[in-house]
């Protein structure tokens, strides 16, 4: 079984390092066949790990060597095959092969076909890293490699401003919450010795509840940052500029949620901090209403995903913040697939459209691609959580989840964001699919993609369809031999049938309402001057703000820092220091001028300081004032002579 | 008393004179005044019984010293009232006043002390010139025969600085200039 | 009546005064062969006087087996007295005199070394200093003192250009100030206590437990004066520059050099009973003197345009450092004294044939001396091994390790440590860095500059001849390769200091 | 052959410099590479032979040089020492391989030599005065260096450079005469062995005063704020050469003196000074970071970006334990490689346009793609990222430093915050957006000259990333012997605690020692 | 005041001498100013012979003894240089010697 997690775990690091070689040369379409191929082998590996473990098999446990040992420390390169990595796997490996096999479609006239395959499979592995590693520092590897790659992908047509803005500023604020993640990560080896997780989970019992939470908390953060979690979000909508195969597979299906799994992973530590997982809850809850109200108004089809995106990350972190690990787990997976397929879709529509991305100058689009508009749809009544597809059952089980836990509140703001999630879910299917073919006004002539696009996509699509009610049973067995086992029954079968009924049916009023509202894309003017819809256009001022007030002031910051305190004080009260010696030479270097009668005045007045010192010395110090008077008067003497 | 009155006396002369030396403007009066004021001081040599000083200092400052000066002045022609570019006199007066005072003001305090013991003591009924020769020859003969030696590099000195040599700088010049210049000069002697 | 004297030769050690006359009968031999054979070589009386200078040094090396076996050497009663300090002393005094006299074998000619006499008083002055350094009697040691002086203004005032003789005229007229100075001081010490003898000047004043103490400060304060007008300390260094400027560079690295470490021993031999007397005030201003030359006189070098006047200031610089040794006064600084006036002699023999070697008899276009800054620009380029040699000497000045300088500096500095005077370790330390500058200067315009003709790319070396070059050569080597004659060194050197009792 | 080959190491550059002056001027560049590259197998073999497992100074020798003074010619090295010199020699070479076309090429490989000799023997000096002569001799070729083949201020930058080093090396003379009177104190011998002066226990007020003068020797190499500001200079205005090796081995020298003399000597003041010295380096990380990310012109950011993470090997070196100074010297080698690379790059690009503000860039990642990716993958590295070399040291420096105070080490930890910002700033404006400047059209991407110099590079950057463990195991036996030899020699109670003594944790904990 | 003791010599030695560093000081005429330096040595024997008598030992006499042959050597060469510098300048002012300055 080894063989086989290696296998997952490298091969797409030679397909990266491959597609590399070729990177700086034209496109060859070979890269995208090979690399592909390589995710396939891994996929492959993956599930034949996924199937060892639902047999009951062991964990498998690799050490491959050492990578830092001093002092008391000791980082191995340690992987591990469980319950919970091995979901991971199945949804990187999966999604990650549909994605790659779907560039090859959709970079298809890209100049940097070969690099774009070679840094998507090296987020691969890295990715694979951050789910298989054995400790935390190898979870960190991964995390920051994830980074890395993201930050490559968001960038990659670098030749756009915003492209390589958008990407610099995901790098960035992942640094942030990095930091974080170190400082978790260096308290939990001081306080327990070791980062492996086996080891340190076991030394949680004995440690005290403040430093859990202290640690839980920094842990958190660094989770917020990959997880584009308030107030750490802005990056993620607008990595929006990166090409969509990126969008869907790192900044919906997988890297993003890291932090999720992060949280899942540290459960053990979680389950001691119950306060801490109670903030997660509220933020996430927060979150995801956040994120759904500015994905109502928006008017990019990407960033509308995203922001999507963003609030199920919320509901994630309210199941994982409320103890139900295994129900994060499973939305978290579920959403992988009908997210990614929403995005790939959108990239479908993108490229019909020349890149265009104002749904609002779309419009019929189903008339010319029937499969993407039947995907897209798809993957948003999965969004939506309409029964029976895979939304519906991760999603509403979180608010179950919130309701058996008593987190009223909790429960009705997920519910008013589900709403929320339908109707813009629904506001885009219908802009783009639906109404009049208003894109003929600005020329474009969409077409339907590649068969294979569409081929590779549909896994994904069936997995949408029926990942919730096929795997559930057998997803919970397997992993709540890891994760706490709790069961989320509302006892009363009454108010559960009212509240799964009820909330199907207030989703699809909300669908029924975007479908109508939208169905001829009325621009209301009275609405684009509510301050709301200003409010909600603005992301609620955030950017805004974070460029008012951090980053504009930082930059001025730095001026000042260089240009005043470097420049004006630190180095030249250096210079000054140099300057008052030499300048003291060119003031005083003319007291020897040439003239023998001032060397001998020199000589003499030198003699009579030592006498006016000696007298001083003897007779008491009242002498030593008339010294200095008399020494005042010919220094002022010889300059004025020199003046003159 | 008589002493006190010589001392007094000489004082204020040499005083006067020396002062004649430094303040005058006539060169020919500061040599004058300087001289009279050697002839003094050898007044206070021969008053502290050191009488072989006193000689010395009439043959050797009024003979000799002033015969070179005389001399220099001569050459110089400095009879002339003498122009002096001096600056601020006042802070020569005030710094060689406050040595004078400052020292003055120490020297007023009597030296005490009860180990000061006469190593070449002033042997009664043995005159000055004897008892001088004595020590000179031999404790301080080698000092002596040093200021032989000093007299004679002076000598030399102002022998080969005031010599015709000097006229010219081979320093100066280049040496084509010094090769002609020795031709003409062995054309000369030829 | 007076009695006859009787004296056995023998009591008299008339052996102790060799050394001196060796180079008094060398001078005048020198003058006799001028009388009887006129127009003679300068290379002739160059290598007569290293001759004469030789066997003095043989002179010398007779004592230190006595002296360090019996102590201290009295001789002609008590006149001359023969200690470590005075073998130390005068073997740097001859020493470097053997080599700065060969530089009189310039491939250009200059008025001086037409002379025979030049040699001659070159000889007597040494006879001088040695006398000077070999006495504690304050006749002698001012007579020997003259007798230096006089004949070192003449050599100045021989080279013959106008400025030499401003040299000469300001150098000899401060002198005689000096010497009025010197011979206060003498008076009121006699005055004290009766005597002229150093060590029985010492041994009354503290008898009399310094008790007037307006005379003793009196005293040292005009000595202080006149020491420290031949040690040029700040401020009786007025002439240092000037007369540097206005003789030939060979002499005035050898004045940077030989005078000073007379004067150093005399200093030694007057200040170190005064530093230990107890009197805080000596040491106040001792300490304030030795500061102010070492800073002041930094702090005008880097100012300086001539290269030539900032070797002098640098000298100056320097002889504060070496005073700081006497401030201290412990057996190590003394002997740090010493050895740090020995690698100085390379350093400096080296620095100032350098500047020798590139005189030219004309000044340049646009320059008023010798050595401006100028004229060394872009060296590197044109003279690389030149360059070199002379950075390598700018090196050592500045104290960089392992040349020279650097070690002297070292253990003078650990002296002071040693002694607990740390703000004056960090002070000595410190001027090293502003040093520093001014060495660095010379660096730049030889190697980061330009030069400003092409043509004359030869000129630097103009005066250099294979005897020059060949000293060149020398104190290249003892620089760079110090440090392995330093332990040596350091050991005879506090051997013979400690024998001498300082 | 080995007995002596630190002085071999030391010398053979020495002596090839002066062979060099005979070398006819076209042959010399083949000259210098033989040299060095003589010299880099040679200190390959050292490390060969170099014995991990063996606590204490390895290849020792000793030649009395100023017995009466207690100098002695004495060498010896551990591993803190052993890896600067194989990074010191291999620096040398690819920096004389790959020197571009410039004047007077035989007097800078002459003086690259020289520099060479200069920096093994500081890194192999066990006597206090050998090794400051070494330190003092480096600072002549780096002058040279700056002043003859450096920009428009090279004068201004080189003398700022050399006094400023000078001054601060002083200060500190002047603390080693006082150590060495303080150990004639105590045992009646004059001795400038660093390991004699190991075994001297100093009362605490005495080592305060002897830290701080040493301190400023060793701050001001470092630089450490607010003494750095001639690094910007000598950065500025050096050529390619001298930036890299300034940067990669000269500015070691201040902080591998702080884990040679400053820590195992002082161990009380060490403590006293801790978290001021700590509060320096984080003005350092976060303060020069801020000035880096304000530069215009893009070897300024680089130079910044050295005094930025100098501050983490600071911290790292202050954290005084096992983990932090294991960090930090592994940093001290990291930073060498990965600054010497991005100096290096800085220099290529130098070279073809003869501007370095990053104005006039832009867009280069079309032009120069190879360029940019290497350029990409050291920013990286220097950004910190896991499996570069950098990561291994800030992480365990930070880590190590955590245990002394956590409020400062999240305070630090904005290095990889702010690193990133001015470095992924300055590497947008330079490679991304669109070509602008018609100059830039046609630029030639790195050339083979150019990539044998990178390449190695960007190895032993993943390499050592990824596995590190032959470095960093030696290191860290070498470290816990200091930190042993520190908790030993503490005196107060505060120090004692404040450093563990890594041979009593060996003990207790199951994942302790070495792997 | 009628008693003549030491101090009164010392301190006529002193005034002398300062009137000695007046004519140094003050004096730009080299001749002038060598007259002066000859000022300061006389003082300073002065001071010795009396001395010598007070302690009725020889050696302050020894010592005026030097200084007169000392004082005597120096006037010769400052003579000599005097003459020397006259030749090339034709003035003996020391205001016109200030080719070398700073």
């Amino acid at each position: 079984m080894e063989f086989y997690l290696y296998l997952a775990l490298f091969s797409p690091l030679v397909g990266s390092l491959v597609a590399g070689l070729f990177g700086a040369r034209p496109k060859t379409l070979l890269t995208g066949l090979f690399t592909s191929t390589l995710l396939f082998t891994a996929l492959v590996s993956s599930t034949i790990l996924l199937v060892h473990i639902l047999d009951g098999g062991d964990i498998i446990h690799v050490e491959l060597m050492t990578w830092m040992a001093t002092g008391d420390l000791y980082i191995p390169f340690g992987f591990v095959v469980d319950q919970v990595s091995v979901v991971m796997m199945m949804v990187v490996t999966l999604v990650s092969t549909v994605v790659h096999i779907y560039s090859i479609g959709y970079m298809d006239h890209d100049k940097g076909f070969n690099r774009f395959f070679s840094y998507l499979s090296a987020f691969v592995f890295s990715m694979m890293i951050l789910v298989m590693s054995d400790n935390f520092a190898g979870l960190f590897i991964g995390w920051e490699g994830v980074g890395l790659c993201s930050w490559l992908l968001i960038g990659f047509w670098y030749h756009k401003e915003s492209a390589t803005w958008a990407a610099n500023e995901a790098f960035i604020m992942n640094r942030i919450a990095d930091l974080a993640m170190l400082i978790g990560m260096f308290l939990i080896y001081w306080t327990t010795g070791s980062l492996q997780y086996d080891i340190a989970f076991a030394e949680f019992a004995h440690v005290d509840v403040e430093t859990l939470t202290t640690i839980g908390i920094f842990l958190f953060i660094g989770a917020m940052g990959k997880s584009a979690q308030f107030p750490l979000h802005t990056w993620l909508a607008d990595a929006m500029e990166g090409p969509t195969p990126v969008s869907a597979l790192i900044h919906a299906a997988t890297m993003v949620t890291a932090g999720v799994y992060l949280v899942v992973r540290a459960n053990p530590l979680y389950d001691l901090i119950p306060d801490v997982g109670y903030f997660i809850a509220s933020l996430g809850a927060f979150v995801a209403m956040f994120a759904a109200s500015m994905a109502l108004v928006n008017r990019d089809m990407k960033r509308i995903i995203a922001y999507s995106t963003l609030s199920q990350l919320g509901y994630m972190f309210v199941a994982a913040g409320l103890g139900a690990y295994w129900v994060a787990l499973f939305h978290l997976m579920a959403h992988a697939f009908f997210k990614a397929l929403l995005f790939l879709g959108a990239g479908n529509v993108m490229h019909a459209m020349d890149d265009e991305l104002d749904p609002f100058k779309m419009g019929g689009l189903k008339k010319h691609m029937k499969w993407t508009w039947i995907m897209m749809t798809l993957a948003s009544v999965a969004l939506a959580g309409i029964y029976p597809l895979a939304g519906f059952f991760s999603k509403d089980l979180i608010l179950e989840v919130a309701f058996v836990e008593h987190h009223y509140i909790l429960y009705a703001v997920l519910l008013i964001t589900a709403m929320m999630t339908a109707f813009y879910s629904f506001r885009l299917i219908s802009l783009i699919f639906h109404g009049t073919e208003r894109h003929k006004q600005h020329g474009f002539h969409p077409h339907e993609t590649y068969t294979f696009v569409l081929i590779a996509m549909s896994p994904l699509a069936i997995l949408a369809l029926v990942a919730g009610f096929l795997f559930k049973g057998s997803y919970i067995e397997m992993v709540t031999t890891l994760l706490p086992a709790t069961e989320y029954h509302i006892h009363s079968p009454i108010v559960f049938w009212i509240m799964t009924i009820g909330t199907q049916l207030l989703v699809g009023l909300s669908i029924a309402y975007a479908y109508r509202k939208y169905e001829h894309a009325k621009i209301d003017k009275k609405i684009e001057d509510n301050f709301f819809y200003k409010l909600l256009i603005n992301q609620w001022y955030i950017p805004h703000f974070y460029e008012e007030y951090i980053t504009k002031p930082y930059r001025e910051l730095s001026m000042i820092a260089w240009k005043q305190v470097d420049l004006k004080i630190v180095d030249a009260s250096v210079d000054g220091i140099a300057n008052i010696f030499y300048k003291t030479g060119e003031a005083t270097h003319n007291m020897q001028d040439g003239n023998l009668s001032t060397m001998l005045r020199w000589m003499v007045a030198g003699t009579a300081v030592l006498l006016i010192l000696a007298v001083a010395f003897t007779t008491g110090y009242l002498m030593l004032l008339l010294a200095f008077i008399v020494g005042y008067l010919y220094v002022n003497r010889l300059r004025r002579e020199y003046v003159r | 008393m008589f002493e006190a009155i010589a001392f007094y006396l000489f004082a204020f002369l040499t005083i006067v004179m020396f002062s004649v030396t430094v303040f005058t403007k006539q060169a020919l009066y500061a040599l004058t005044a300087l001289a009279a004021g050697m002839i003094f001081i050898s007044a206070f040599y021969f008053l502290l019984g050191a009488d072989f000083l006193g000689a010395v200092q009439i043959i050797v400052y009024t003979g000799a010293v002033m015969a070179l000066y005389a001399f220099g002045m001569m050459f110089f022609d400095t009879t002339r009232n003498v122009k002096e570019y001096g600056r601020s006199p006042q802070i020569i007066f005030l710094l060689s006043g406050m040595i004078a005072l400052l020292i003055v003001i120490i020297f007023v305090v009597p030296i005490v002390s009860e180990n000061i013991t006469a190593i070449y003591p002033v042997i009664e009924g043995v005159g000055n010139s004897q008892a001088v020769g004595m020590v000179l020859f031999t404790k301080y003969l080698i000092p002596f025969e040093v200021a032989a030696v000093m007299l004679l590099v002076a000598m030399i000195a102002g022998i080969v600085l005031a010599g015709k040599k000097m006229d010219y700088s081979l320093t100066l010049m280049e040496d084509e200039e010094i090769k002609l210049a020795e031709e003409s000069k062995e054309k000369a002697l030829s | 009546m007076l009695e006859p004297v009787n004296i056995s030769i023998q009591s008299l050690n008339l052996v102790t005064l060799a050394p001196m006359l060796i180079a008094i009968v060398g001078a005048l031999s020198i003058i006799v062969i001028d009388l009887v054979k006129g127009g003679l070589d300068k290379s002739l009386y160059v290598m007569l006087t290293v001759l004469f200078l030789f066997l003095d040094l043989g002179a010398i090396f007779n004592f230190i087996e006595t002296v360090s076996a019996n102590g201290t050497l009295l001789g002609f009663f008590d006149v001359i007295l023969i200690d470590g300090l005075a073998i130390l002393s005068q073997l740097i005094i001859v020493g470097a005199s053997i080599i700065f006299i060969p530089l009189s074998l310039t491939s250009k000619r200059f008025h001086e070394y037409n002379y025979p006499e030049y040699y001659a008083l070159f000889l007597f002055m040494i006879a001088g200093f040695q006398f000077m350094v070999a006495s504690d009697n304050l006749i002698l040691i001012f007579v020997g003192l003259e007798t230096a002086s006089l004949a070192l203004y003449a050599l100045i005032a021989m080279h013959n250009r106008e400025k030499s003789f401003e040299a000469a005229v300001k150098y000899f007229t401060m002198g005689a100030l000096a010497a009025g100075f010197y011979s206060f001081s003498s008076m009121v010490f006699y005055a004290l206590t009766g005597s002229i003898e150093i060590n029985q000047i010492a041994a009354v004043l503290a008898a009399d437990g310094y008790a007037n103490i307006g005379y003793v400060l009196v005293a040292v304060i005009f000595m202080l004066a006149s020491l420290g007008f031949k040690l040029s300390l700040v401020p009786f260094h007025t002439w240092t520059p000037d007369v540097y400027e206005g003789s030939s560079a060979a002499l005035a690295g050898y004045m940077s050099i030989v005078p000073k470490i007379a004067a150093f021993v005399v200093a030694m031999r007057l200040f170190e009973f005064l530093i230990h007397s107890g009197v805080v005030w000596l040491e106040i201003v001792l300490y304030a003197a030795v500061v102010l030359t070492m800073t002041a006189a930094n702090i005008w070098a880097l100012v300086q345009k001539d290269v030539k006047r900032m070797l002098a200031y640098s000298s100056i610089s320097h002889a504060g450092f070496a005073m700081a040794a006497i401030l201290i006064g412990t057996t190590q600084s003394n002997s740090a004294l010493f050895l740090y006036w020995i690698l100085f002699v390379f350093t400096n023999l080296g620095a100032f044939t350098m500047l020798w070697v590139s005189r030219q008899k004309t000044l340049l276009p646009g320059q008023s001396s010798d050595h401006p800054y100028e004229k060394f620009a872009g060296m590197v380029k044109t003279m690389p091994l030149a360059a070199t040699m002379m950075a390598l000497f700018m090196l050592s000045l500045a104290g960089i390790p392992p040349f020279g300088i650097f070690w002297g500096k070292l253990y003078l500095i650990g002296s002071a440590v040693s002694a607990e005077y740390p703000m004056l370790a960090l002070i000595m330390a410190l001027n090293s860095a502003i040093a520093g500058y001014y060495y660095l200067k010379l660096i730049i315009y030889m190697f980061m500059k330009e030069p400003i003709d092409n043509a004359s790319s030869s000129s630097y070396m103009l005066n250099a001849s294979l005897p020059l070059k060949t000293i060149i050569g020398l104190a290249a080597l003892a620089t760079i390769f110090s440090v392995a004659m330093v332990n040596p060194l350091m050991e005879f050197i506090t051997a013979m200091v400690y024998n001498s009792g300082y | 052959m080995l007995d002596n080959i630190l002085t071999i190491l030391i010398f053979f550059p020495a002596l090839a410099a002066m062979l060099g002056f005979v070398v006819e001027k076209g042959s010399i560049r083949a000259f210098g590479v033989s040299v060095a590259t003589v010299e880099f197998v040679l200190s390959l073999a050292l490390w060969y032979a170099y014995d991990p497992s063996v606590v204490g100074m390895q290849f020792m020798e000793s030649m009395p040089l100023i017995p009466a003074f207690g100098i002695n010619y004495l060498l010896g090295i551990d591993a803190i020492s052993l890896f600067i010199i194989v990074l010191a020699t291999f620096i040398t070479l690819i920096g004389i391989a790959t020197l571009g076309e410039v004047k007077n090429i035989k007097n800078m490989i002459i003086t690259l030599l020289f520099l060479e000799m200069t920096m093994i023997g500081v890194f192999s000096a066990l006597d206090a005065i050998v090794f400051y002569v070494f330190w003092e001799l480096s600072l002549v070729p780096m002058l040279y260096l700056i002043g003859a083949w450096g920009g428009p201020k090279r004068i201004y930058a080189s003398i700022k450079f050399f006094l400023y080093t000078f001054t601060g090396s002083l200060i500190m003379l002047v603390g080693m005469l006082f150590m060495a009177y303080f150990y004639y104190q105590a045992t009646g011998a004059w001795s400038f062995s660093i390991l004699e002066w190991y075994r001297l226990v100093l009362p605490e007020n005495l080592q305060l005063w002897l830290f701080v003068a040493f301190f400023m020797g060793f701050a001001i190499k470092v630089p450490m704020f607010p003494f750095h500001t001639w690094l910007p200079y000598a950065h500025g205005q050096a050529p390619t050469i001298g930036s890299v090796i300034l940067a990669a081995i000269l500015l070691k020298m201040g902080t591998y003196a702080f884990v040679r003399f400053s820590l195992p000597m002082f161990p009380d003041a060490a403590v006293f000074f801790m978290i001021p010295i700590a509060i320096i380096a984080i003005i350092m990380i976060i303060y020069t970071a801020m000035v880096a990310y304000a530069q215009e012109d893009i070897k300024q950011v680089v130079a910044y970006s050295s005094v930025s993470h100098m501050g983490v090997i600071i911290l790292g070196t202050f954290a005084l334990n096992v983990e932090g100074i294991t960090g930090s010297v592994f940093l001290m080698i990291a930073h060498g490689v990965v600054s010497g690379a991005l100096f290096f790059l800085v220099g290529v690009i130098y070279d073809r346009r003869h501007t370095k503000m990053m104005s006039e860039f832009g867009g280069l990642a079309h032009v120069m793609p190879r360029y940019a990716t290497i350029f990409g993958v050291m920013m990286m590295a220097s950004v910190g990222l896991p499996l570069t070399i950098n990561f291994i040291g800030e992480f365990l420096s930070l880590l190590g430093f955590y245990k002394q105070s956590h409020i400062l080490t999240l305070l630090a930890g904005t290095a990889i915050i702010v690193g990133a910002i001015y470095m992924l700033t300055a590497y947008k404006k330079a490679f991304f957006g669109e070509v602008t400047n018609e100059k830039n059209k046609n630029l030639p991407d790195v050339n083979k000259r150019e990539m044998f110099a990178l390449i190695p590079l960007v190895i032993i950057t993943i390499w050592l990333g990824i596995y590190p463990k032959p470095v960093l195991e030696p290191i860290n036996n070498s470290v816990e012997a200091i930190v042993s030899l520190m908790n030993e020699k503490a005196i107060t109670q505060e120090a004692k605690n404040r450093i563990p003594d890594p041979m009593a944790a060996k003990v207790s904990t199951p994942h302790g020692g070495t792997h | 005041m009628m008693e003549i003791t030491l101090s009164h010599y010392l301190i006529l030695s002193t005034i002398l001498f300062a009137i000695g560093l007046v004519g140094v000081l003050k004096r730009t005429n080299l001749l002038m100013l060598f007259f002066a330096t000859e000022i300061l040595l006389n003082a300073v024997n002065i001071g010795f012979a009396a001395i010598s008598r007070y302690y009725g030992d020889l050696t302050g006499q020894m010592f005026a003894f030097f200084v007169i042959a000392i004082a005597a050597s120096e006037v010769a060469v400052g003579l000599g240089l005097l003459i020397i510098w006259f030749k090339r300048s034709g003035d003996i002012d020391l205001t016109s010697m200030t080719s070398m300055k700073g």
